[in-house]
């Protein structure tokens, strides 16, 4: 199995606030890896350093061997790192399917000549992926409704496509199930699932147990910043340290 | 009489009703549970009851008095306080500023007893607000609204994005904010846990109640099940 | 029915600059009732037309101007970018123009069908430096705003000065409706010059002197025409005293025509006496009316023209105004002073 | 030496102009995060008022001072009650996160204005007022080798009071606090039973007294009362407002103090008429390396 | 109608309606007046659609867009009257040159955002407009230029108002056709992907800087352009032309006519350029009444005229059912609006 990702003691503080605290892992093609923790433990800053959002104050992030850190979040994408965001963030005033195409449009690349002067080549082959990344999520039947007009739920779909029209090799998902109610989470955690069996390398943040431990391969625990665990869920599930800054004594 | 009444409410957005006619009860001490898929209208429903949307048509009676369509700082000042969702903090203040807005005329005279339920605000008191984790911010919106000591208390989708270990914690605090005789109107996700410290609970579908009755009975319900546990019973 | 002749007039009646076009309206309004009541052959007809000073309002009008074939003439604009822009239209056209205002060097090289009454720089520019240079003053400051016509007062005056053995010490523009000329006024200060040279309005003439004031500084200051009107020592007060200045127009002069106009504008506009620019308005509209007169009974815009161009001592408010080849007018110059909150004529 | 000081006097004097609008004009745009385009209309407002009431009964200065700020009050209620409330019932999320909305604000207060300045126009003419002139503010006052005038003094202590006055507002009560937190986030206002009606009004009210205050003083200390007064200090209050980062009212005062002495300094090396070029320039030069003011808050964690 | 047709049809239309139909009305009248007004307008419509694509479409308040048409129009003027170039050679370079300033001034300033972008266009409108009003040597400075060759293509004489028509409707409705295809594409909704959120936007993989630079760019060579045409259908420009209230002027058309619609910049630019010639016969009021309408149509609309979403929802249920089932083909008309 190739490695991905790879995270070598990264930090990152602010002001007297140790946020990430010298955390390394690796992720390999084709793994699904949820990352969980206390609130305020690092978890969108650890994304927030791969995608490029935050610089770090120290360590290393590599991408298919390539160093990633101190680049732009945008070339960062362009590699093949596809992510959400904790709190949605959509294009409200665009429609759905103008959302997901900027995700097409991106990777692509686009340019001012090219919409001018350039044939339809280009152009179909970002509506057709576009069109592939919303039948994906099944959000096909909503591509005309203006963002802002379509439920929280969907919204979450919504971001998930537009990162998947980036054709992607690593996409991050931050929290996707917040929000959801256990039947939703169920079917969003089927819908995960059948992305990673597509191929697909997720890394996710998730606070719903249920989630994390149903789907994923490995689990990192991160408190503080620290890591404190990164094992396979049942073993996670067990840790002392994981029980006593995580999850709460078991029902 | 119960202590909030809802009847018949109806509440649009331009040309379109987005609640139907929409009736609950909140007793003196009593927790209400709403559950229901997204956008079925629950939020618009909790705005509504803020006065942040215009009512069109029904009423809402807050003790006895006629709150309908009243402006959102009276309904505050009579008592009824709410988690929004969104949080809707004041991300440029710092997080005791937040919390002596909350307090409204009082400031900061309850943090005694609510800093102690989330001991990490306690320590980022002099952050901006907008610098929290997802999870703190959180805590800091149902901080806020029990700074000034409701009387009925809405809270909606308060364990979004918290840890476990904080969510059972948030549950219990429901219960135990009870205990000191707050009503309190919960809409969650976490069916699970809303059905486990409400007495009552509804759910809404297409911004109509459809289903009512006492916490215990729906979560036993193989309808509630199916669409909203997981397909499991509950605890 | 008597006939009726119609001429156009474009100027400023809104806007940041429509202080002077009401004032050419007033001007304007009292020629013409003098000349529709004196029992002409014909009568006349003013369309008058807002422009805002604005280039691409002045340019619309012109085009109306044009289109309308009963309009054999048209005075204005009142800055001279807008006059040029639309002069670019009547040069095309055919359309004799008469500004009262305008003074671009080139405005009136654009075509046969520019005139203007206003006195050139090239005529005041060398007889105010001659006047100061003979007062004995040798180191002069001169400002002067930052528009076409200011870049005109400083390069007429300045080659004088030189000419004379003078020296030009210190040259500056502003940009009109500057606030505060204090750092200008500081900046002259340090030049110890012996007069100041301005080129200026009536608003900025006022600030400036009174900021002088303000700073202490008692250097003589010499204007233009441009600057004569009552409303800059109804402004700087006491400041004003002793402001010396060229014209071509004064109130108080007893010709019989000048103290017609000055008792018509104070009975129309219930205000102070006319300044220098109604007076070259009234002139001008009086000019036009006369070459009216001239191409009837079959007044065309050719005829109209030629008549202007004909134009040959006519007795105006402000002197008598001959067009040269070039459509410019010479006209007789007098120096005044500010004295007990009035201008006076210096003997000379 | 003592050139360079006194150009340095007329730069603080030029700033401190600036300042006494930029105030106003800082505090609306803290509460509502839209630029009030009215506000240079609000400031000839003062002023016309502060003539009419000179020449109908020449009370002392106070007094004018005192109409005027009530006048202003007055003007800013209307004016918000016409140009920003209506747009106000617009508060779904796509309206909120709209620019189309945001500029929509922004226009109607310029139409606002423009219909203000021309009917000012009509009923008083576009040329300068005459005012009375024992009533101006620039009696000169020599402090060893500068001079400043009355006017100055006056407008410093103004400004230092509005200043003074309005920190401790904000910073130090409960009004101050709920003008803050409106500011950052009207929604989340009203869910802590902030009036935010009212508490905009009166901030409206505040902000347009303080303009209008500002138009009477800077009208009497230039002598120059006119129509289209407001427009160049408005354009310089605004750009004083975001060097000093939007919603800091010292940050706003602050910069246009530089504003003020980068043009009696830039005038010192450079003719006059590029005086303005260097304001500007200090704009873009603070804006490179300060993209959100000297002292603007963080842009939003992601 | 099939999908294809449509943007033929009204193409075809538009075609008909500036080239045909308007000119046939105006000629019957035989009012150069009127079509002095047409080219003014046409000028003002390339000048807000030019400011539609960095304001209504990536989202960047600009205060200084009269500062580029001045920039072409002194480029156009001082090629005209220095180098003897003709229209046919002024009109682009014009354009390039005011796309050249506007890339200089967007690279300090791109990485602002909001108001503080605002700002920055503002103070660089102002100092751009300084250094046509006071550089003498090369601007004339307040002297203006006078451009006298007037409008010739190919050695022939097309500056009679009825002729000046065609060619600025021409130019006019080519651009148009440029800004239309930039903002109804992929590329255009990138840009308004900027608009809505551009940290997000970089997140998908899209250069922003670079984008906001083409995009300024871009708008600056078409305002560039229209600068070339005032500068040779009015024969003079002075910088009193291009100075700040003129960049008001063409923001509240784009916002009148409703922000990120290009049929919206233009109908803002029809009505704000018609209506004061309209009111002429109103007198002193007009500009109150001017000011009025704006007004009142922002309060009654105060997404414009043309608001991007209501048109939007207007198209999406003419195509119906078609745009939603089948996939790629329907592709092709999103970003209509
Ligand atoms: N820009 C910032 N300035 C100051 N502190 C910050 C900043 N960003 C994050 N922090 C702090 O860093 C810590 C980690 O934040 P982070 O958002 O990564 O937490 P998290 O693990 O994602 O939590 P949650 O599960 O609640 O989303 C928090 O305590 C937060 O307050
Ligand atoms: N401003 C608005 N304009 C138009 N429609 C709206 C607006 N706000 C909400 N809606 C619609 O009203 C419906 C109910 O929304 P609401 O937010 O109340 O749902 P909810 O039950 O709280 O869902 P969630 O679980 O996602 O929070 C949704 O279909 C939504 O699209
Ligand atoms: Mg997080
Ligand atoms: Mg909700």
């Amino acid at each position: 199995m190739t490695t991905l990702l790879t995270i070598n003691g990264a930090t990152r503080r602010f002001g007297g606030l140790t946020a990430v605290d010298g955390v390394s892992t690796t992720v390999a093609k084709g793994e699904l890896v949820g990352v969980i923790g206390p609130n305020g433990a690092g978890k969108t800053t650890l994304f927030n350093l791969i995608s490029g959002f935050t610089p770090l104050s120290a360590g290393e992030v590599h991408f298919k061997g390539r160093r990633i850190d101190g680049q732009k979040p945008f070339r960062i994408a362009r590699l093949g790192i596809g992510r959400t965001f904790q709190n949605l963030r959509i294009f409200p005033n665009m429609s759905v399917f103008d959302n997901v195409s900027v995700g097409a449009a991106g990777m692509h690349g686009v340019n001012a000549a090219g919409a001018v002067f350039g044939g339809k080549a280009r152009s179909e082959a970002i509506s057709r992926r576009a069109w592939a990344a919303l039948e994906q999520v099944g959000l096909q039947g909503l591509a005309g409704e203006l963002a802002a007009n379509i439920s929280y739920g969907r919204r979450k779909y919504l971001e998930i496509a537009r990162a998947l029209a980036m054709e992607p090799e690593l996409i991050i998902l931050d929290e996707p199930a917040a929000g959801l109610n256990d039947t939703e989470t169920r079917e969003l955690a089927a819908f995960i699932k059948r992305l990673h069996g597509d191929g697909m390398t997720v890394l996710l943040v998730e606070h719903d147990m249920g989630l994390v431990m149903g789907i994923c391969e490995r689990v990192v625990v991160l408190a503080s910043g620290r890591k404190i665990a990164d094992a396979a869920p049942e073993v996670v599930r067990k840790d002392a340290a994981v029980l006593e800054a995580y999850l709460g004594v078991e029902e | 009489m119960a202590l909030l009444e809802v009847r018949d409410l109806h509440v649009s957005m331009g040309v379109q009703e987005i609640l139907h006619g929409i009736d609950i009860d909140l007793g003196e001490g009593e927790i209400v549970a709403m559950l229901g898929a997204n956008g079925v209208g629950k939020t618009t429903l909790m705005r509504a009851l803020s006065g942040i949307y215009r009512v069109r048509g029904g009423t809402i009676t807050l003790a006895g008095e006629d709150i309908t369509n009243a402006p959102s700082h009276t309904i505050v000042a009579r008592g009824l306080c709410q988690a929004p969702e969104g949080r809707q903090i004041f991300a440029t203040m710092s997080v005791r500023e937040n919390l002596v807005l909350g307090g409204g005329p009082q400031g900061l005279a309850r943090i005694d007893e609510v800093l102690p339920l989330f001991p990490i605000l306690g320590e980022r008191m002099g952050q901006a607000a907008g610098s929290l984790s997802g999870g703190e911010q959180q805590m800091l919106c149902i901080a806020r609204a029990l700074m000034r000591s409701p009387r009925v208390l809405l809270l909606d989708e308060p364990s979004l994005g918290l840890a476990p270990k904080l969510v059972k914690l948030i549950f219990d605090l429901v219960a135990r904010i009870r205990e000191q005789g707050v009503s309190i109107l919960i809409v969650e996700q976490n069916a699970r846990g809303a059905l486990r410290v409400a007495d009552r609970a509804a759910v809404m579908e297409g911004g109509r109640v459809v289903l009512a009755g006492p916490a215990a009975e729906l979560a036993n319900d193989p309808r509630i099940v199916e669409a909203y546990l997981g397909g499991h019973v509950a605890g | 029915q008597q006939p009726v002749v119609k001429i156009g007039y474009q100027l400023p009646l809104t806007g940041n600059t429509a202080q002077y076009g009401q004032d050419f309206k007033n001007a304007a309004e009292i020629a013409l009732a003098k000349f529709n009541a004196s029992g002409r052959p014909f009568k006349v007809e003013i369309v008058f037309e807002d422009s805002r000073s604005d280039a691409k309002e002045g340019i619309a009008i012109a085009r109306k101007f044009v289109d309308d074939k009963e309009i054999v003439g048209v005075l204005g604009d009142f800055t001279s970018g807008v006059s040029m822009a639309s002069a670019q239209v009547y040069k095309s056209a055919g359309m004799p123009q008469l500004s009262q205002t305008a003074s671009h060097p080139d405005y009136a090289k654009i075509s046969e069908w520019q005139f203007r009454n206003i006195t050139t720089q090239a005529q005041e520019g060398p007889y105010n430096a001659d006047w100061m240079v003979d007062q004995g003053f040798k180191k002069i400051a001169v400002i002067a705003e930052q528009t076409d016509w200011g870049q005109t007062v400083v390069s007429n005056f300045a080659d004088e000065v030189k000419k004379k053995g003078g020296e030009v010490v210190f040259s500056e523009f502003f940009n009109r409706g500057l606030a505060d000329f204090r750092p200008i006024i500081t900046k002259i200060a340090r030049e110890k010059p012996d007069a100041i040279y301005t080129g200026f309005f009536y608003e900025d003439g006022a600030q400036f002197l009174k900021q002088m004031k303000q700073l202490g500084l008692t250097i003589p200051v010499y204007s233009t025409s441009a600057a004569y009107n009552q409303k800059l020592i109804e402004l700087a007060g006491a400041d004003a005293e002793g402001m010396h200045l060229t014209a071509t127009f004064l109130p108080s002069n007893p010709a019989p025509q000048v103290q017609e106009f000055v008792a018509a504008w104070k009975e129309k506009t219930g205000q102070a006496e006319p300044g220098q620019f109604p007076a070259q308005a009234y002139d001008a509209v009086n000019i036009m009316l006369a070459a009216l007169e001239k191409a009837w009974p079959e007044p065309t815009r050719e005829k109209v023209r030629d008549a202007l161009a004909a134009t040959k001592d006519f007795p105006g408010v402000t002197g008598d105004t001959t067009f040269d080849a070039h459509r410019e007018p010479a006209k007789k110059l007098t120096k005044a002073v500010v004295k007990g909150g009035q201008f006076v004529a210096v003997a000379d | 030496m003592d050139y360079y000081l006194q150009q340095l006097a007329i730069g603080l004097s030029l700033g401190m102009v600036y300042a006494l609008m930029a105030i106003g004009f800082t505090l609306i745009f803290g509460v509502l995060n839209v630029v009030n385009f009215a506000h240079g209309e609000v400031y000839t407002i003062g002023a016309f008022t502060g003539l009419v009431v000179i020449s109908a009964f020449a009370p002392p200065l106070i007094v004018v001072l005192l109409l005027v700020v009530a006048v202003g009050a007055l003007a800013g209620v209307g004016l918000e009650r016409i140009a920003f409330k209506p747009f106000r019932r617009f508060s779904d999320e796509a309206s909120l996160k709209s620019r189309a909305m945001r500029e929509a604000t922004l226009m109607s207060s310029l139409a606002v204005s423009i219909v203000v300045r021309e009917a000012v126009e009509i009923g008083f003419g576009s040329q300068f007022q005459t005012v009375p002139l024992d009533r101006l503010l620039n009696s000169p006052i020599s402090l060893g080798p500068i001079t400043i005038v009355s006017g100055d003094v006056i407008i410093f202590v103004v400004a230092a009071l509005m200043l003074g006055g309005l920190q401790y507002v904000l910073k130090r009560t409960n009004v101050g606090l709920s003008i803050r937190a409106v500011s950052s986030n009207p929604l989340g206002a009203k869910y802590v039973g902030i009036n935010t009606d009212r508490t905009i009004i009166w901030t409206f009210a505040v902000g347009s007294m303080m303009g209008a205050a500002a138009g009477i003083l800077v009208g009497l200390y230039y002598g120059a009362i006119f129509p289209s007064m407001g427009f160049i200090p408005g354009i310089k209050a605004f750009v004083a407002m975001v060097m000093g980062g939007l919603s800091s009212i010292p940050g706003a005062v602050i910069c246009a103090l530089i504003l003020g002495f980068s043009e009696s300094i830039a005038t010192i090396f450079v003719p006059s008429v590029w005086a303005d070029m260097v304001a500007y320039g200090f704009l873009i030069v603070t804006l490179i390396f300060f993209p959100r003011g000297i002292f603007g808050g963080a842009r939003d964690r992601v | 109608m099939s999908d294809r047709l449509r943007p033929l049809l009204v193409v075809a239309a538009v075609l008909v309606l500036v080239l045909g139909v308007v000119p046939a009305v105006l000629g019957a009248f035989d009012r150069s007046y009127l079509y002095q007004v047409a080219n003014l307008a046409l000028i003002f419509v390339l000048l807000a659609a030019s400011m539609h694509l960095v304001t209504g479409v990536a989202g960047l308040l600009q205060l200084g867009h009269a500062a580029f048409y001045g920039v072409g129009a002194y480029t156009a003027a001082l090629l005209t009257t220095e180098a003897g170039l003709s229209f046919g050679w002024t009109l682009p370079l014009a354009g390039l040159g005011a796309a050249f300033v506007a890339v200089l001034v967007a690279l300090p300033t791109m990485r602002l955002v909001s108001i503080y972008f605002a700002v920055a266009t503002l103070g660089i409108g102002q100092m751009l407009y300084l250094v046509m009003l006071n550089w003498v040597p090369v601007t004339k400075g307040p002297n203006g230029i006078l451009v006298t060759s007037g409008l010739t293509l190919f050695g022939y004489d097309l500056s009679r108002p009825a002729s000046a028509y065609f060619v600025v409707a021409v130019v006019t409705l080519a651009s148009l056709w440029v800004i239309h295809r930039l903002s109804h594409s992929y590329y255009g909704n990138a840009l308004r992907s900027l608009r809505e959120d551009d940290q997000c936007a970089d997140a998908m993989g899209l250069d922003t800087v670079r984008l906001k630079i083409e995009s300024f760019a871009v708008s600056g060579f078409f305002a560039g352009i229209a600068g070339a045409l005032w500068a040779h259908t009015a024969g003079y420009i002075s910088p009193a032309d291009f100075s700040f209230p003129q960049s008001i002027l063409i923001l509240a058309m784009v916002v009148v006519g409703g922000l990120g619609s290009l049929p919206g910049a233009v109908i803002g630019a029809l009505v704000l350029i018609l209506l004061p010639e309209v009111l002429r016969p109103v007198g002193d009021f007009r500009n109150i009444i001017v000011g009025g309408v704006l007004f009142f149509s922002i309060l009654l609309m105060p997404k414009g005229i043309i608001g991007e979403v209501s048109a939007l929802d207007l198209v999406r249920r003419q195509l119906g059912g078609a745009w939603r089932g089948e996939g790629t083909k329907a592709g092709s008309e999103v970003g209509w609006r």
